[in-house]
């Protein structure tokens, strides 16, 4: 006899598996929401204006057409039919608060950069002092509006970037102090939503519970409610193989971890996906404490990259070369590799002249244990061409501090890249904020600023190519490896698996037998 | 041997002299330990003693003599009231004066059985004093606590065992032994033998009166069983809560006790003679008060069968000369009480 | 005892303070900054200077102290640097899930112990006695994830008779019984453990009070052995068993982060390892004074207890 | 006055060949040998103590018997048991066996060396404010209710960053946290001891306070402190694997018994994997069950009540 | 001749670590109705072992090794623990030495007064309660009432040796063993409870094993006196007799070193010595190693033997030791 909520799991209702806790359901603060929890959730109920479901590839959602002719003024018409669930419409408006909000110095925003193109911005990206409106931002009418870029844009980064942007009701939010922005009970209860479900409840802080906005304006779903568990990773793996979830969510937000993916493709009632991403992980160095090129080579040439992927994940993640992962667009697949040549490292070591005696420290932030068993590869890895590694476990904002201070020697971490090639910007630029390595590289700046300032997708390509080369062969950070994206679901539901891109655009037409 | 007679000793200064002692214990509640209230464990008491003599120590259990014994010894701070001892004010020594002081003061414990760390072996009890307070090294400490083995009729070849090999009255000896190895001049015996068998108390009691006669030591001896108090004593002082209510020289308190409370206390103790039960003896009745509310006026008045309403509201002195008496009415001094009065077969 | 539990509680206060300003040090010793741990990459230095401003971190320590303190003289924690609710909600959601699984864990726990443990004392060192032995110390020594994943596999998964987690069923009304089956697994997971020892200190306590003359005295008056052991012996047994009933409450009460997490059962343990994991000062201070405040509300609560138990026991 | 008093005393022959030159050794044992002679009696006991010196041994011995260097990845990971293998190999095939035999060093001591710290401090600290009581007692009352009211993880987490990572400072954090129970423990032992007749012998006998308490009283208190120490002994070795959570365990790819069970802990392992987890639950239990029966064999062989039949 | 309890060849051992140990070693004695026995002899000689025999309360390593134990005409040693329950605390009931110890201290007086008064009398609540009270004022307590729902904590020691007493009387007991019943209290408390067993053998006809080793309260006490010398029955005659004349030289030595208050100052006179280890029993008389008498012919067991009128003695010089 399985238990009740397997047997009662009708054709009506999915329930999904995730790890981390949504805080709130606040689309303007992602980090206040406790990020990707949240965001996997929130995506259910709060649209974008347009939504990136695959490389390169955006359907309108919110918006009914999203146009440009000069790549600098583009205008929306929102969806006619689109309402909010107290029936009001979602209007241009609503657009225009969403973007003013973001832009407002006051409110505590993660999307500030996604209309970091918007002209009438400062170097901060908000709004100037004084001023109350984003002077780019024109209501036509209702339903119409234009916005308009400081410089001419890739369009795909515009709708990459607007993918983030989800759109919040102004008649809720309209009277709302933006620096108390978090503290509204809204974000907790949201139930003026425009999405293809609406938010029922968040029971005990251990489920989400959705139900079908029956006046969607793509028409409505046909699975009547969603349920979003928030469990262990490990209880994902029995709780599919029990029937009690219906999928996980993937990436970050409910994995499957490594080593168990192998028992999960074995279960009977799942059909199982990987899928690449563009994140990676890498071994961060602090280019202070190594200045020497060689030395970096060295360490890159003495880890046995393809054992970790071979052994340590099997069928579950790939090899990564350098800034753009492999699923990447702009990811050049002649990029330098780093094979496992030991003794071309010591060869390296001895040319740099390295003190061998000395003692280097590999942080390795808890919580992800393949990533921590990767650690301890790396690490004899280093020990056996005569390195001293000693390595450091640490909880994640430990580790964050000692990346922020520049206090480590080498860290292993992680990182991700938006589809847009100027991505990486934000690691390997001299200012970066998360440059923990220290990089400086005069020339790596220079073609972040030529990309930028490119719309030509061909020319961008080249300049990213010989960017990425360019960081491949100074090696600031060596990549490792990729994980996939594992996914588990329930054969008897008929819909894409659990990835966060595309996944919520067609959730309203998924079925169930 | 030094007797009683001490009035008629002029001149001889008093080894220990007690005044106004004082211990209150104060009851204390709660996690503040605020103090409710006071147990006058003993309240208000001079005595004398002379080098060489023996003065007893009787009353009923909880009557404080216990701990008018540790008062004399330091060993709970007094409350009020002076210790002299040596002509020396023991209040106003200094922590190692006292310290000294101990070797010439000392005491043996009612119960030998608690009395002696069951984790140390007898060598290390009898020396560990004798390194401390006599700076022996460790071969003569051995070598004096082997004699001391010897005085009290131990073999030095038991210096090796732990207590708990030894029979009581053999602990009891070690006990006297320990307290002797400091060659004091007095010793506060507590109760030394009512936690031992019959036939074993006579074997410590002739050890202490035979140590008495060689070291010339001078005893406080408690106790509640009247007859080895009786044996061992020159005066006897009968105490009732916290006080001392009767003090006289042995023959006469037995002879003609004053004190209604000592009266009863001889009517009450069985004559080990089948002859001399009592057919109709005056037991008390009641219940000792508590020491933490004594009765107002003589303490005695609520078991008193002689009690009148003067009793009742003022306290009476510890007067007399060679037999003093703290009571309104002692009974008369020519009527000789007790002693088989009433026998029967 | 009114006014004795009154002083208690007032000679609390101080200790309480001590308590929240050595905490308050510890919480801005550890490292790791609330706002920097915020890498999501998108996130600017101008913006975490904004988060900052609004989170008030960019007081010095001392006034940040004495506002937190200002502010819980009137009853409000602060609020949450991560979901920005008030800690007191946060706190008040978490309390009653913790209470009942602590509650059903102690009970349980306590309910297998103590017969085990009477039955161990009345038959020392006999077979069942040695074998009850080991059991209880193979309940101390087995990792609670561990046990946790086990039952899980055998009864969720395998047999499939028991809920694997939550508090409820998935979108179910949430009756009683509901509840009931999905408390099983998390409580005997924790009660194994409080089991374990709590086995070993009644019968050793057990074991003492049998050879007290009073049960001889009960013997004598022909009474059965059954009450002599159940009523005479067991109400003096459980007097040291209390103490250590209220050195188990505050940990259990702030420790079973484990068996919470691998159950999902949302408690007071998952949030403080939320709360320290994302650097959430308001809400660590509000759990770690909870925590302080239930260490001394359990030794309030054991030397009550005591009286309770123990006549001779007075406070006044 | 004294010196004619020794005069009298009439020293009797001694033979001095009944004593030793340091007048030790007697007709009778010693406390440790008779404590040791009761404990061999003592069948459980004995068995911990044998199968603790097992461990102990194999601790020690490590380098000696492991048949593989315990850090190094060689060969299939998270492989099943083989003639190579005997226990398998762990998630990155490393020896299972050899990361077990050195695991035995870090948590052995963890186990045995934390428990002992605190349990000394916490008996001198509990012994102290027994003793002294007043409000040296009240002092240290209130330390250890606010030292028992801390947020445990908090404490670990600021004595990272203070002390750094590694084995020597799990063992103190463990022996921070630790000594509390211990001391209320040993004061409660102590204020009653204070009171027995034998301490006030002492006093009377012009003893001095630290050789009264250090001396006398805490012999007499072993008993329930044992008790303690060895179920503290099994909950180190246990909290020592929950640290390394927060990064403050022995850092990897130091093995230890702890760390090794909660990498182990994945459906895969639990269902298809048993030799990542069995042999260090095993060991743990073992090790719990044997330093328990040593405890209580200590605790029997020296209770007084028990030297009296 | 009806006997109320008959003991014969009483043999108690326990079981401890280093082996067996046996306190009890061939002891008899019968006891009539309403007579008073008092057992006497030193710490450890089995007084007491041989009181729990009788009721089997030896505790779990104890047990009866040989004998029997009849009371009246039933021997109680062949009963099991539940028959045997129907006489505890009925038929015969005891007091114990230690009354500090003796009461639980978590239940009220009360409550333990009317357990065996609803076990054995089968009488209902409040009948056992109004029961229980009269009981209390009977061992004079004028304010029974109250005492009933006091903890023992609150009584002195006199006050709950009374209610032991009280306890022991409940259900009218045909014998009453009393071990030790006033060694922990003061002189005069034990003058009062002295007279209250005296008040309730002449009232109730009760019989009385008194169990002590103050030879003043077996002055008081006793119709006859048994002896005991590690374990064993030494000697046993009419108290007068054997304080007239004792025969043992146990007997006699006991009685010489006890010092008087009736007489006037003599030397005591001691028994060298101590007593024997159970571990360690000499062969043959057992008191030889102490005894001023000892001969060649004490390496041999001396067997009890009745030299005159009810004196029964256990020493070949029996004669000697009197004169
Ligand atoms: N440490 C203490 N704290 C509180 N009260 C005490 C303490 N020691 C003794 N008392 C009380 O003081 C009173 C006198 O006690 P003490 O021991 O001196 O009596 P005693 O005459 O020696 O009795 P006994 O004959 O039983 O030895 C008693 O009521 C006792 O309860
Ligand atoms: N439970 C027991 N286990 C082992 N030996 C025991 C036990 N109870 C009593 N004994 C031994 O039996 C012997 C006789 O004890 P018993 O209590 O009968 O002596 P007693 O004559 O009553 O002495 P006292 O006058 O001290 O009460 C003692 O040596 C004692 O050690
Ligand atoms: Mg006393
Ligand atoms: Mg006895």
């Amino acid at each position: 006899s399985k238990p009740k909520e397997a047997s009662q799991a009708s054709a009506s209702q999915l329930t999904v598996g995730i790890t981390n806790p949504p805080l709130m359901f606040n689309p303007i603060d992602s980090d206040g929401s406790g990020s990707s929890g949240a965001v996997f959730t929130y995506r259910y109920f709060f649209d974008s204006l347009v939504k990136t479901v695959g490389p390169l590839e955006y359907k309108m959602m919110l918006a009914e057409s999203f146009k440009t002719s000069d790549n600098q003024t583009f205008s929306i018409a929102i969806h006619p039919k689109a309402n909010w669930t107290d029936g009001k419409p979602v209007t241009a408006q609503d657009v225009e608060f969403t973007l003013n909000l973001i832009a407002s110095p006051k409110t505590v925003t993660t999307q500030r950069s996604a209309i970091f193109a918007l002209a009438g911005l400062n170097e901060k990206g908000m709004l100037p002092e004084g001023e109350t409106k984003l002077s780019s931002v024109k209501v036509v009418d209702d339903k119409h509006l234009e916005i308009k870029t400081s410089k001419p844009v890739d369009p795909n980064l515009i709708y990459e970037r607007f993918s983030d942007v989800l759109i919040v009701p102004k008649h809720i939010l309209e009277n709302v102090d933006p620096a108390q922005l978090n503290q509204q009970s809204f974000w907790r209860n949201p139930n003026v939503t425009s999405g293809a479900y609406k938010f029922v409840k968040y029971e005990n802080k251990s489920y989400v519970e959705l139900a079908a906005n029956e006046s969607y304006y793509r028409g409505a779903p046909k699975i009547q409610k969603v349920f979003i568990k928030i469990m262990p990773a490990a209880n994902i793996v029995a709780q599919l193989q029990s029937g009690e979830l219906d999928m996980n969510a993937a990436q970050g937000t409910g994995n499957i971890p490594a080593s168990e993916w192998k028992t999960v493709k074995t279960f009977p009632n799942l059909r199982t996906e990987e899928q690449p991403t563009r994140r990676y992980n890498s071994v961060e160095i602090n280019t202070e404490r190594f200045p020497d090129k060689r030395v970096r080579q060295a360490l890159a040439y003495a880890i046995d990259r393809k054992m970790i992927v071979d052994q340590l994940m099997p069928s579950a993640g790939e090899l990564q070369n350098g800034p753009y992962s492999n699923s990447h667009p702009y990811h050049d697949k002649n990029v330098k590799s780093y094979g496992y040549e030991p003794e071309k490292a010591k060869q390296l070591l001895k040319e740099a002249g390295f003190d061998m005696n000395k003692t280097i420290e590999l942080i390795v932030p808890t919580g992800d244990k393949t990533r921590e068993m990767a650690g301890n590869i790396i690490q004899q890895n280093f020990q056996a061409i005569g390195l001293k590694v000693k390595q450091v476990n640490f909880d994640f904002p430990t580790t964050v501090s000692r990346l922020v201070k520049g206090d480590f020697d080498l860290a292993l971490s992680s990182f991700g890249s938006i589809m847009d090639p100027d991505g990486p910007a934000n690691v390997y630029r001299s200012t970066a904020a998360l440059n923990d390595m220290r990089f400086k590289n005069k020339r790596v700046d220079e073609l972040f600023n030529l990309g930028m300032n490119e719309t030509d997708k061909e020319k961008r390509f080249t300049i990213y190519s010989e960017l990425q080369n360019m960081i491949q062969e100074e090696v600031p950070l060596i990549t490792i490896f990729s994980e996939y994206n594992l996914m588990a679901v329930a054969k008897s539901v008929d819909g894409k698996g659990g990835v966060m891109d595309g996944m919520h655009y067609d959730v309203n037409g998924w079925t169930r037998k | 041997m030094l007797t009683t007679k001490i009035d008629e000793t002029p001149g001889l200064k008093p080894l220990l002299q007690l005044e106004g002692i004082k211990k209150y214990y104060p009851i204390k509640k709660g996690v503040f330990s605020r103090t409710v209230g006071h147990i006058k464990a003993v309240d208000g008491i001079d005595l004398d003693v002379y080098p060489g003599e023996t003065v007893g120590l009787v009353g009923e259990s909880g009557c404080g003599k216990s701990t008018l014994g540790r008062s004399i010894l330091k060993l709970e701070d007094l409350t009020e009231g002076s210790v002299m001892f040596q002509g020396r004010n023991l209040a106003q020594l200094t922590q190692s004066q006292m310290r000294s002081m101990r070797s010439d003061l000392q005491m043996i414990f009612q119960d030998p059985y608690s009395s002696l760390n069951p984790r140390k072996r007898i060598v290390e009890l009898l020396t560990e004093p004798l390194k401390v307070l006599s700076g022996l090294n460790d071969a003569e400490a051995v070598k004096r606590a082997s004699e001391l083995m010897e005085i009290v009729g131990l073999s030095p070849q038991s210096l090796g065992k732990y207590p708990h090999e030894f029979s009581g009255g053999q602990r009891q000896r070690i006990g006297i032994a320990r307290a002797v190895g400091l060659r004091p001049r007095l010793i506060v015996c507590d109760e030394p033998v009512s936690a031992l068998d019959v036939s074993i108390q006579a074997q410590i009691l002739n050890l202490l009166k035979e140590l008495q006669r060689s070291f010339r030591l001078t005893y406080l001896f408690i106790g509640h069983g009247l007859g080895s108090v009786k044996y061992m004593s020159d005066r006897i002082a009968v105490m009732y809560l916290g006080k001392i209510v009767e003090l006289a020289p042995t023959k006469r308190l037995f002879a003609m006790p004053r004190h209604p409370y000592t009266n009863a206390l001889l009517e009450a103790y069985p004559v080990p003679n089948p002859r001399l039960r009592y057919a109709d003896r005056t037991v008390l009745t009641g219940d000792v008060p508590s020491p933490a509310s004594p009765p107002a006026g003589c303490r005695f008045h609520t078991r008193c069968k002689v009690a009148q309403s003067i009793c009742r509201e003022r306290e009476p002195m510890l007067t007399g000369g060679e037999h003093l008496v703290a009571c309104h009415f002692p009974l008369a001094e020519e009527t000789p009480q007790s002693m088989g009065g009433t026998a029967c077969g | 005892m009114v006014n004795y539990i009154v002083r208690r509680i007032m000679i609390a206060i101080p200790v309480l303070l001590g308590v929240t300003f050595l905490n308050f040090i510890l919480i801005n010793l550890a490292p790791g900054d609330p706002v920097d741990m915020y890498v999501n990459p998108d996130v600017s230095e101008a913006d975490k200077q904004v988060r900052r401003e609004a989170l008030g971190l960019n007081d010095p320590f001392m006034i940040r102290y004495v506002k937190w303190l200002a502010n819980l003289v009137q009853g409000d924690l602060g609020h949450s640097f991560s979901s920005f609710q008030p800690v007191v909600q946060l706190i008040g959601e978490r309390l009653m899930p913790t209470l009942i699984l602590m509650g059903c864990a102690i009970a349980f726990g306590y309910l297998i112990s103590i017969p085990i443990g009477i039955y161990c004392a009345v038959k020392a060192n006999s077979k069942f006695d040695y074998f009850m032995s080991a059991g209880s110390f193979l309940g101390v020594s087995i990792p609670s994830f561990f046990l946790g994943l086990g039952l899980i596999y055998v009864f969720g998964v395998m047999v499939g008779i028991l809920p694997t987690g939550g508090m409820n069923t998935v979108g179910g009304d949430g009756g009683f019984w509901d509840q009931a089956l999905h408390l099983v697994l998390p409580t005997v997971t924790l009660g194994t453990s409080i089991a374990g020892g709590m086995v070993r200190y009644v019968r050793s306590s057990v074991l003492e009070v049998l050879n007290q003359d009073y049960l001889r005295t009960a013997r004598a008056k022909g009474i059965r052995e059954f009450f002599v052991v159940n009523k005479h012996a067991l109400k003096n047994a459980l007097i040291p068993v209390i103490t250590i009933a209220g050195l188990d409450i505050p940990i259990l009460i702030g420790g079973a982060v484990i068996t919470e997490s691998i159950f999902q059962w949302n408690g007071m343990g998952q949030l403080t390892i939320q709360a320290i994991l994302s650097r959430d000062f308001p809400l660590l201070m509000g759990v770690n004074m909870l925590a302080a405040l239930t260490v001394l509300a359990a030794n309030l609560w054991s030397d009550v207890m005591y009286a309770v138990v123990d006549p001779r026991i007075k406070y006044s | 006055m004294s010196m004619d008093l020794q005069k009298e005393m009439t020293a009797p022959e001694v033979i001095p060949a009944l004593l030793s030159p340091k007048g030790e050794v007697f007709e009778s044992d010693s406390y440790a040998k008779m404590v040791a002679s009761r404990f061999l009696k003592h069948k459980m006991a004995v068995a911990g103590l044998v199968s603790f010196v097992v461990l102990v041994l194999t601790g020690i011995f490590a380098p000696l018997i492991a048949p593989y260097d315990p850090n190094a990845i060689g060969g299939a990971f998270s492989a099943a048991p083989s003639a190579q293998h005997w226990l398998g190999t762990d998630q990155v095939g490393r020896d299972v066996l050899s990361r077990l035999i050195y695991a035995t060093r870090v948590s052995l001591s963890v186990g045995v060396l934390a428990v002992a710290i605190y349990v000394i401090v916490g008996t001198i600290i509990g012994a102290v404010a027994g003793y002294l009581g007043g409000w040296v007692d009240m002092v240290i009352n209130r330390v250890i209710d606010v030292v028992m009211s801390f947020p445990t993880l908090m404490v670990i987490l600021v004595l990272v960053t203070v002390l750094g990572t590694g084995l020597s400072n799990i063992i103190i954090v463990l022996a921070l946290l630790g000594w509390p129970p211990v001391a209320r423990l040993v004061r409660g032992s102590v204020l009653s001891l204070r009171q027995t007749e034998f301490v006030k012998a002492g006093v009377a006998l012009g003893l001095s306070t630290p050789r009264l308490i250090f001396g006398h009283i805490l012999p007499n208190a072993m008993g329930p402190i044992l008790v303690n120490a060895t179920f503290g002994a099994a909950a180190a070795i246990l909290s020592e694997s929950s640290l390394s959570f927060l990064g403050m365990g022995v850092q990897p790819p130091t093995a230890s018994w702890g760390n090794m069970l909660g990498a182990a802990q994945s459906i895969t392992a639990l269902t298809s994997q048993p030799w990542l987890w069995i042999p260090p639950g095993l060991v743990i239990i073992i090790s719990v069950l044997s330093i328990n029966f040593i405890g209580d064999g200590i605790r029997d062989a020296m209770d007084p009540k028990k030297l009296n039949v | 001749m009806n006997h109320l309890l008959e003991v014969r060849h009483l043999k108690t051992s326990y079981r401890t670590e280093q082996g067996e140990v046996t306190p009890v070693d061939d002891v008899s004695f019968t006891l009539k109705e309403g007579e008073t026995l008092c057992i006497v002899g030193e710490s450890g000689c089995g007084k007491s072992v041989t009181s729990l025999s009788i009721l089997r309360l030896l505790g779990r390593n104890g047990y009866m090794n040989n004998g029997s134990i009849v009371f009246q005409g039933k021997d109680l040693a062949s009963l099991s623990d539940r028959e045997l329950n129907a006489y505890r605390g009925k038929d015969i009931a005891m007091v114990f030495q230690d009354p500090m110890s003796s009461l639980n201290p978590v239940y009220t007086i009360g409550n333990q007064l009317t357990e065996p008064i609803r076990l054995h009398l089968r009488l209902g609540r409040k009948e056992a309660w109004n029961h229980a009270v009269r009981l209390l004022k009977e061992v004079g307590f004028p304010r029974a009432e109250g005492v009933m729902d006091q903890y023992p904590h609150t009584l002195s020691g006199g006050m709950k040796q009374r209610v032991m007493i009280a306890m022991a009387l409940a259900c009218n007991p045909k014998l009453l063993v009393a071990d030790e019943p006033t060694t922990a209290l003061d002189v005069t408390i034990q003058a009062q409870i002295l007279d209250l067993m005296k008040k309730i053998r002449s009232e109730h006809g009760t019989a009385i094993m008194l169990i002590t080793h103050d030879l003043g309260v077996v002055a008081e006490m006793a119709d006859r006196v048994m002896v005991m010398y590690a374990g064993q029955v030494v000697e046993e005659a009419e108290v007068q007799e054997l304080f007239d004349r004792p025969m043992h030289p146990y007997t006699a030595g006991l009685m010489q070193s006890i010092p008087h208050i009736e007489i006037e100052d003599e030397e005591l006179q001691s028994i060298p010595g101590a007593v024997p280890s159970l571990r360690d029993m000499p062969q043959g008389c057992r008191y030889q190693a102490r005894c001023p008498l000892a001969a060649e012919r004490c390496m041999e067991a001396p067997p009890l033997k009745e030299t005159g009128k009810g004196h029964m003695v256990r020493c070949w010089f029996a004669e000697e030791a009197s004169a």
